[in-house]
């Protein structure tokens, strides 16, 4: 599964660097615009290990943003179910903080929280979260009546039961979604190392950015790709397993 | 039997003059409907295929509001319905879920229950790998085991086979003998043979809409009197 | 490519490096005042931002002429990029750090040792600072970088003592901030140092320049003929109206401070009267400080001899 | 219902702006730091006319771009069901792509696309079709066996029709899904504007930031938040009148 | 009839030595199970619940696969099976989804068969809203109204009266005399009374675990050969 993601992911890089190449080359533009392979390649070189290292640094952050967003999502998907004030203003909170871009917020969360790995952390699981909080919503609200009816008719439901019936009926989506949600985790911390600015991967794109090299901006996209790769590899395989050992 | 236990009958459930219609359908469904459920009793609800009988049996339970006239319960608790589409949690293998859902004291019950059932070799599968039959007896073997006056059976064991249905049905008569039970079925001699009434229900456009009948409420299955059965079978077919 | 015609670029598109603000306040006036249009040029006024590259979108054919900072084009020209640069629009870099003399007191370069700096990773201020430290002879460990992005709270709090800032932007802004807190400000700034960064200029393509010579300097000539005009104290009003108009969230109080300030950076040789017509000159000494100080920190592999990029007019 | 969703949304940012003060008046801040609430209505005096216009503009770009969105998300969950190499390429292809922060994609983007109306929408999009792709995505590839059956059976089977019962089946979930994603079209859309600057409010706050001016912030965050929440009730209206037309 | 027809009978399937065990369970549900079913004609499919009835359905429509043995089909086309869990989709009313399925030279047949089967009123319905036995007719209607050699109905009757039932097989029977059924079904007199054939199915460790009984196949309700019939559910049950 990780040779065939990788493989994919090798094809879809190759095709994008091909094409800016080309486009570089009808064009004939120069290496500021589009860098040359053999820059790209020198770049590579050069920069690989510094920013593998960089990648992994991001990737423990996203690992536990996302987590984190998981977490969240679920207990805000628990908390929006019920129908009492709290519950809709929960949910109605969820949906209004997610209507704002992070970079108009960021000065607050740095307020509020410093610029330490809180903040990092924050504005990952909060870009992460959302397409999570939509899809748990979605199958947390919906009954699954021929499973609940018995425990509703026997005064057996608690939400815990029934949030465990609807999870596992729709396990394999909500697992296709938490591994989808991954690639967010991993743009949320970008994002936010990009606003926070100290370490990562994020951080080092920027600088790249503010030295309009691209090389190193393709270099970096490639080492993202594929320990994004690798980590939803890692999250697939462990939602299979899950899957199988709960389904039995 | 019927007639030593006259005393001990109580009402337990008297509808009066029930009038329901669909919201999305334009004709009503039931017209001044009445009729009364005792306990103890091994009942039926019969009538054609759309007569109302799930609607009706939902209406007792609670689960549909918004007709007209009043359903009244003694005591006002203890209803169940069942229905055999109903499933079981799909991560717990049935006899897990079955102990989870049995109350201590019940056990010895439970394991006669699977044991005349005949679905003590799907007790290791999950429920979404059992056949439809063993699904519906699975199903009506945890209501059983529940805290109830009144079960309602809405066609518990369609997908059963006519023999293994008639021990499942003598079984319950004979395990609970102070409950009611209210058994919706197609198979006229079945619900011949073993109610105590039968309710039979018709369209809206006839008067009255349910007719009480009574059954041969038999509690074994090898003394059939075939002419009374037959009489009975018959003021059921007239009566629909 | 046609030799003649300045209707051949039509319309022209002119992308400036920031969002439109005080440091366009000549390009914006042109616009107002039909400066082009008296050329019989059309030119389509577009505001940048940090995302945006002007020298890019020429090399893409996407715009004509643009705005970049000198460390851009240095960059540029050493990949093999086609660039000229036309107009220096400031003499004095006005990028400084501004600082709150209650806290710390910086009266020379020297005084920076042990202190928290606020710098823009991979940015010019960057440059700036590394350039002057080396100068001083301060050794990096001496003091502390702090990653600095668009937030200035760490500044408020004090956590840093010292932030680059626009010197003729946002530096009127957040200073008036300050002054009204009651928490004076003051500026460090490096060219008085010494440090002499090439900040914004205007640029084209060599192949612009080469197929439409005419196109080129109607539009310089324009566009340095607005940019006294908008430099000119007596405008000062209208200007202020003009720039207002494209940067609403400005109030005209602050514009009125910004322009002096603009006025003294880009035209730094006496009062407007004498020294305004030298706007736009070509600073080749800075230049070629400039060149140096990238080479000394490695941001370009080899000299690139700047000059020979530099479209001097005379 | 709107007027529910407004008040909801007027109780949400009133905490949000109250504790921003709390946190002001407990730590004794300045006035630059987050400003008082004096300054906070004088500015939203000073620039809500304005600032609503911004505003209108960036929603009109911002429910095109929702639209493009849903119809990205519905074409690419469409082909990514196919088991041909192109489908799951193209599907991989999506996933990768959304695996890159689209500050570090912007350069190309605007290499690629100019800077009109083009990239606006598509950064716009490409920030907001990534949730609508997972449900979309884990609707389309889940079978409802009891109703395809017959079609299968009988060989009527068309993509199509398996397309319309997988979204008929599970309408409610993707109305809610669509509805929610509507936000991030907001996002997007302002994030856009951010990076592409010439309108909108994205570019108002971006001016703002660079002012630091925290006071225009929350003015804007305020305009944002009521025009999000007008957008959310029109499309949970026009959600909730197709379902009742589809659903009869 | 049976006897002036036998000279048309043609062998659409045959099942030799079917060996068949569910990957999650331990025994085997077919132990060299063999059989034959002849077209045209209404058969039926016997046995208890659990037997595997609905697996050897699935297996001759081709939608279990894994199993050893062999399974030949003259011609090689026109199976359809359905059964009593299908759903028609919820967009369109019910006549519109059949209007849409039924081809055009079918149309008279489509109005022959929501007529006899009953279900003329709830045509305006959504699927949904119908009762489960008028789920299970309407289902049954589109089947017929498709273009098939062979149709298995698993339990596709099962929520209906028997009244309807009865009218709903011979209507079958009627309008498609040269086709072949399998129906499915848990009612002994039924099958016993209409079917031509009837495969009596029981568990693997009996042999042969399958064993054919001539039906009654009667073509009409009101002629009862009450001897016969009783003869031929005794030899069904003692198949089973
Ligand atoms: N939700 C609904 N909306 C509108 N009409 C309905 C709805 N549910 C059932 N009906 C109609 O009401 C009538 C009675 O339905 P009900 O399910 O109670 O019948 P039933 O007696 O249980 O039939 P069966 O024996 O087939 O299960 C039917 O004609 C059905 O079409
Ligand atoms: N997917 C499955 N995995 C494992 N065992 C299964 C599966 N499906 C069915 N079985 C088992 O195989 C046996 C036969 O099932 P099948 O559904 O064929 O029975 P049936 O004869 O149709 O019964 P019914 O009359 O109750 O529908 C049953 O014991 C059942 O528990
Ligand atoms: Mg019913
Ligand atoms: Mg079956």
């Amino acid at each position: 599964m990780l040779h065939r993601r990788l493989y994919q992911f090798f094809i879809v890089y190759g095709i994008g660097i091909c094409s800016l190449f080309s486009i570089k080359y009808i064009l004939n533009l120069s290496d500021y615009v589009i860098p040359s392979p053999i820059e790209v390649w020198l770049t590579a070189v050069d920069v690989f290990m510094r920013y593998s290292v960089n990648v992994l640094d991001t990737l423990s952050v996203a690992i536990i943003g996302h987590v984190l967003s998981i977490f969240m999502a679920i207990v805000v998907g628990i908390i929006a179910r019920l129908t009492t004030g709290i519950g809709t203003l929960i949910k109605i909170a969820a949906f209004n903080i997610q209507a704002y871009p992070i970079v108009a917020v960021a000065p607050i969360i740095f307020i509020l929280l410093g610029d330490g790995l809180a903040s990092r952390l924050l504005i990952a699981s909060m870009i992460c979260y959302f397409p999570l909080l939509l899809s748990i919503l979605g199958i947390l609200t919906q009954p699954v009546s021929d499973i609940e009816h018995f425990f509703q008719m026997t005064g057996r439901m608690t939400w815990q039961l029934e949030v465990k019936i609807r999870i596992f009926e729709n396990i394999s989506k909500l697992i296709m979604v938490i591994t989808g949600s991954a690639t967010l985790a991993m743009v949320g911390t970008i994002v936010a190392e990009f606003i926070a600015a100290n370490a990562g991967i994020g951080y080092t794109i920027r600088i790249a950015l503010y030295q309009s090299d691209l090389a190193k901006i393709l270099v970096a996209l490639f080492i993202i790709g594929i320990s994004t790769s690798i980590y939803l590899v890692c999250l697939e395989w462990m939602g299979h397993m899950l899957q199988k050992k709960w389904e039995g | 039997m019927s007639q030593a236990n006259r005393r001990q009958i109580t009402m337990l459930i008297e509808c009066n003059d029930l009038n329901y219609r669909y919201p999305s359908s334009q004709a009503n469904l039931f017209r001044n409907l009445s009729c009364r459920i005792s306990i103890p009793g091994f009942h039926a609800l019969f009538g054609p295929s759309g007569v109302g009988k799930t609607t009706l049996a939902k209406m007792i339970a609670g689960l549909v509001e918004g007709f007209s006239g009043k359903i009244t319960v003694h005591p006002d608790t203890g209803i169940l319905y069942t229905y055999n589409l109903e499933r079981l949690p799909g991560w717990s293998l049935a006899k897990d879920h079955l102990a989870d859902i049995t109350p201590h004291d019940r056990m010895p019950d439970l394991k006669k229950l699977t044991e005349s059932f005949g679905i003590q070799g799907c007790l290791e599968s999950r429920f979404s790998k059992l056949s439809l039959g063993q699904q519906n007896r699975m199903n009506l073997t945890r209501y059983l085991l529940q805290d109830f006056n009144f079960l309602i059976m809405d066609e518990s064991l369609a997908n059963v086979d006519e023999a293994t249905r008639e021990v499942i049905i003598l079984q319950i008569k004979q395990l609970f003998p102070q409950k009611a039970f209210l058994y919706i079925s197609h198979n006229v001699m079945e619900v011949a043979k073993f109610c105590k009434i039968i309710l039979v229900l018709r369209s809206a456009d006839k008067s009255p809409q349910i007719t009480e009948i009574k059954g041969q409420n038999q509690t074994d299955q090898d003394i059939p009197d075939h002419p009374a059965l037959e009489q009975t079978m018959l003021e059921i077919v007239h009566a629909s | 490519g046609q030799k003649n015609g300045s209707s051949s670029v039509d319309p022209i598109n002119y992308r400036l490096k920031w969002l439109f603000n005080i440091s366009s306040a000549g390009d914006l006036w042109a616009d107002v005042n039909g400066h082009f249009q008296r050329q019989g040029l059309t030119v389509n006024i577009k505001p940048g931002g940090p995302e945006r590259d002007a020298i890019r979108e020429l090399e893409l054919g996407r715009a004509h002429f643009g705005v970049a900072s000198a460390d851009q084009v240095i960059r540029a020209v050493s990949k093999g990029s086609p660039v000229v640069v036309l107009v220096q629009l400031f003499q004095i870099n006005p990028l400084q750090w501004i600082y709150r003399p209650q806290h710390v007191t910086i009266e020379s370069p020297e005084d920076l040792t042990s202190k928290n700096i606020g710098i823009t990773f991979g940015g010019n201020d960057e440059t700036i600072m590394r350039a002057l430290l080396s100068k001083y002879q301060i050794g990096e460990n001496e003091v502390n970088f702090f990653s600095v992005r668009y937030d200035y709270t760490p500044f408020y709090k004090g956590d840093v003592d010292l932030w680059p800032i626009y010197r003729n932007a946002q530096a009127v802004i957040i200073g008036k901030r300050l002054q009204e807190a009651n928490d004076p400000i003051a500026f460090f700034d490096p060219h008085s140092a010494g440090i002499r960064f090439v900040a914004n200029s205007v640029v084209t393509t060599q192949k612009m320049l080469k197929d439409h010579p005419e196109t080129v300097k109607k539009f310089t000539q324009a566009l340095v003929s607005a940019w006294i005009e908008a430099m000119d104290p007596t405008n000062t009003e209208k200007v202020i109206e003009a720039v207002h108009h494209f940067d609403p969230d400005t109030s005209p109080e602050i514009i009125v401070e910004q322009l002096k300030i603009t006025r003294d950076l880009t035209i730094p040789f006496g009062d407007f009267e004498k020294g305004g017509q030298f706007f736009g000159k070509i600073d080749l000494a800075a230049w070629k400080e400039t060149e140096n100080m990238m080479l000394n920190q490695q941001l370009i592999h080899a000299p690139v001899n700047i000059e020979q990029y530099l479209n001097v007019w005379d």
